[in-house]
């Protein structure tokens, strides 16, 4: 059965590199391999490549230039805002408190955590209400005058439900708290426009939207004042250390440029193919449901749960027709507790354990969603035959 | 991350079912938790004449469902009383350590299938 | 001037990815690009690859293959190992002083400079001698019972002198202190066996051996809490998050394979060249004097000073002649202080000016070292004849 | 990082050298911080009539020692003196914000080599 089609519906993990990307980053591997802070006209060569393509990631979401640090990925962006914040000048004016949601990935939960346990800091984990929305009126009733940060994803990689930021944003500026969100998930999915939302700080990750693995980009607003958290040498005007990943820096660029271009149109389409598989699945399928919110969302994420079923199951009978998709069951990550995102949307474990996320691409297509529709009927009967919990 | 074997006895369970009028059944394991079993024996001349499950779990719940029950048809009582989780580990070509726990089930769920039968049958002695 | 054959002779600062390694990359762009840590098969093809990089990395190093674990560079290496020892388990066990050397890399002693000053740590930073050496016996009198961590660099990666790492090792072992070495400039230059020197931790940098930018890795000695550095996702056995950069590390491990296959016939030929270099320089110009020392050393470094001339300016002359090079030169790095590394080896501040390193890598030639050696003594005579200093 | 102007100056120096005999020389910077610069001066008329310079220093210490030679080049003293570090780094296009340090050398190079002159010929009033 392996020689199907590769049907991939794992984008929101992580996406293959568009040949438009892969072009503009090739030649930083063998040709123009110089390190960009020397002087020689290699190093400045690559240099001006790094300018550009920080004007491009600049451009993606409307800020300057100057404010755009490059990062080894989402994971170390939301690990620097957190600790280079929390740890750093304002928790020297102390400033202690950190406020972040319950679904937030664990590139920012984790962090929170360990600045609570190692660093001294004090958190507010919100609750989210069933579509994962974070309340506006719950983020005020928090804040404390000693709040330093309050950290709240753009969109969410599970259940794609997209929160309310520029709101939440104000709101604790309000009380003089510096705002970060992680917007890894949103980044090339939906418009974003810092100086609109009021951020101080914004995670992306290239791997996301088309760019390689190993590359992201913090937004920094100008006059945040912000620890370092790769120290070492001058690089990235002496706030980031290390020596510039020149070829994936190149491809976030390229990567960021293309998606911009093609937000609106992509947008659409991507959201009309989520909509077409959802009515075809709900329709063939009993006892489906959807998750996340049905309006505020990225285009790209459709995320459902299945009773009688576990996810990894699916996963796996699914790759069987080369379909590729995640699942959100603890089964499949090896941990005991299914997703920590759809328990906060009020899911109970059982349900949890049996959730499938489709998350499109630029290279999805309606040929794909056909067979999704097709096959996934008959992987859940198959499986629901199996199990001692369905018609029991 | 699975071995061949595991995927074989996932892409193809053994013993799939529930046995009509069944002679033992036992259920463990907790949908909370995403996994649950449930086995249904018959028992002829003291050995396990037909084994069937029903699991709801991943692909080693699955995987370790068929592999048991199919080792344990044939066997006497005593001998499927003494099966180990970890013979049925080992004649999959192993297990991911995180996976373990959900593979105990499998033989957990014949031998309350097997007390279930005592229960009902008090006149077999256990040896 | 600048159709002459490009003479690149600045690896220690990066390298040309060759070719091999790029070969070994470019499925994981957009073919095999899942990610790692799914369960389907694609993802698992890419798990598999990053095994094999693994088992790569670690025999260059003669490390258990559990014991590597993949960064983003030497830089998150060096975070991590001081701030992983420093601030996690060893801190809470009173260990609050950390010793290492003057001559280290920025990402080791900008990271113990923010210790010092925002975690309460004390730091001692061993001098060294002339030749840029530690003295064993300066450790030794340096350790105290709170010593939580030595970290003295494998090999300088302006003067190429390469330390006494397994008596140091034993000699921080002593008292109880764990030792970290940074081997960015050691790896794949010179044998490196985790096991015989006797370190827990080790750090070095792809791109300073063939592989690309930005990937690295930290050997950790199994049985060595570690804290971790980037928190989130439970990739590499729950100690370093984000999604692996899975083309970076198939290219780390190509490289890492390739250079320990390399390793003994490279050494002698580079070491040839530069002794070949160095005595060419030094017959056909006056006042020049070689850093570093003469035996201790790794075999692709020659850092010489010259009277009279400004560094940054040699550099940009022979970028004239297609010579890429690099300068210790504080007019380089646009701060005000010349290289640390010179300074540390007694070298007045006025000869540290007027340095220069040159730096082979895999491709270099004789025919490069013949043009250095022609080109040189023509730019130290221009600018010498411009100098109000020589021949006053 | 620098301008075609600045790499031109630099590859091409402009009145690199002594004067003999000069009617001022100034010295301005250090070697210990790597740059250093000695101006002479020949005056006649009350006019630069030649701007030489020494130069230890990176490439914009150089090429601003060149610029500022060839701009003062038949200024009067008070012209020359006015010459501000500003302008030699606007007429080269612009200088890295870190390089405006050793930048400043040029124009005070020739501002103490006139100082130098007045001071050898008292009888030269300054305005
Ligand atoms: C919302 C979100 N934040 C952060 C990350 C971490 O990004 P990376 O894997 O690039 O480190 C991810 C994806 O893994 C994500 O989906
Ligand atoms: C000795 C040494 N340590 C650490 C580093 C930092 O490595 P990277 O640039 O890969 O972060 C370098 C090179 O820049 C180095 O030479
Ligand atoms: S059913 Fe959860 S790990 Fe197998
Ligand atoms: S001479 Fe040092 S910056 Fe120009």
């Amino acid at each position: 059965m392996s020689d199907y089609r590769q049907i991939y519906l794992d984008n929101a993990a992580t996406t293959r590199v568009s040949p438009e990307v892969f072009e503009a980053m090739k030649p930083f591997f063998a040709e123009e391999y110089g390190n960009s802070s020397t002087l020689y006209r290699q190093g400045r060569e690559a240099a001006k490549a790094v300018a550009t393509a920080r004007e491009q990631v600049a451009g993606l979401i409307n800020a300057n230039v100057p404010e755009i640090y490059f990062t080894s990925g989402g994971t170390e962006s939301d690990n620097w805002a957190v600790k280079g914040l929390v740890c750093g000048e304002r928790c020297g004016a102390g400033r202690k408190h950190v406020i972040t949601s319950a679904i937030e990935h664990h590139a920012v939960l984790e962090t929170v955590r360990f600045m609570e346990r190692h660093m001294g800091c004090v958190a507010t984990v919100l609750p989210v209400d069933e579509y994962g929305l974070v309340d506006p009126q719950t983020l005020r009733d928090s804040l404390r005058d000693d709040t330093a940060l309050v950290s709240i994803m753009a969109a969410n990689n599970e259940v794609g439900t997209v929160e309310p930021i520029r709101e939440l944003a104000e709101i604790a500026h309000d009380r003089g708290a510096l705002f970060h969100t992680d917007a890894v998930q949103a980044a090339g999915k939906i418009p974003l426009d810092v100086r609109e939302l009021g951020v101080d700080l914004l995670s992306l990750s290239g791997h996301k939207f088309h760019a390689p693995k190993g590359i992201g980009a913090l937004y920094v607003r100008k006059g945040v004042r912000l620890g370092s958290f790769m120290h070492g040498g001058m690089q990235e005007n002496n706030r980031r250390a290390g020596t510039l990943n020149n070829h994936g820096i190149v491809g976030l660029g390229k990567a960021a440029e293309l998606a911009k271009k093609s937000l609106g149109a992509e947008t659409g389409r991507q959201r009309a193919l989520v909509e077409d598989l959802w009515k075809k699945l709900s329709a063939a399928i009993p006892e489906i449901r959807r998750n996340g919110h049905p309006e505020k969302r990225v285009p790209n994420i459709l995320s459902v749960c299945l009773e009688g079923v576990e996810g990894e199951a699916i996963l796996l009978r699914l790759d069987m027709y080369g379909i590729m998709v995640s699942s959100g069951s603890a089964c499949t990550t090896g941990s005991l507790d299914p997703s920590h995102v759809l328990l906060a949307l009020g899911l109970p474990a059982e349900k949890a354990h049996g959730s499938v996320r489709f998350s499109l691409g630029q290279e999805s297509a309606q040929e794909d969603i056909d067979k999704v529709a097709e096959v996934l009927p008959k992987v859940v009967s198959v499986l629901r035959e199996m199990s001692p919990t369905w018609n029991g | 991350m699975y071995t061949d074997k595991v995927m074989d006895h996932f892409e193809n369970p053994r013993n799939m079912g529930a046995i009509e009028n069944p002679d033992g059944v036992g259920e463990v394991g907790n949908p909370t938790c995403g996994d649950m079993m449930r086995i249904s024996i018959r028992v002829a001349d003291g050995k396990l004449a037909d084994v069937k499950f029903k699991t709801l779990g991943c692909a080693a719940a699955i995987a370790t469902s068929s592999m048991a029950t199919e080792m344990a048809k044939g066997m006497t009582l005593d001998e499927a009383l003494a099966m180990t989780r970890n013979n049925v580990a080992e004649a999959l070509g192993g297990l991911p350590p995180e996976k373990l726990h959900c593979s105990n089930l499998a033989a957990d769920g014949i031998h309350a299938a097997i007390e279930d039968y005592y229960a009902r049958h008090p006149e077999a002695s256990k040896s």
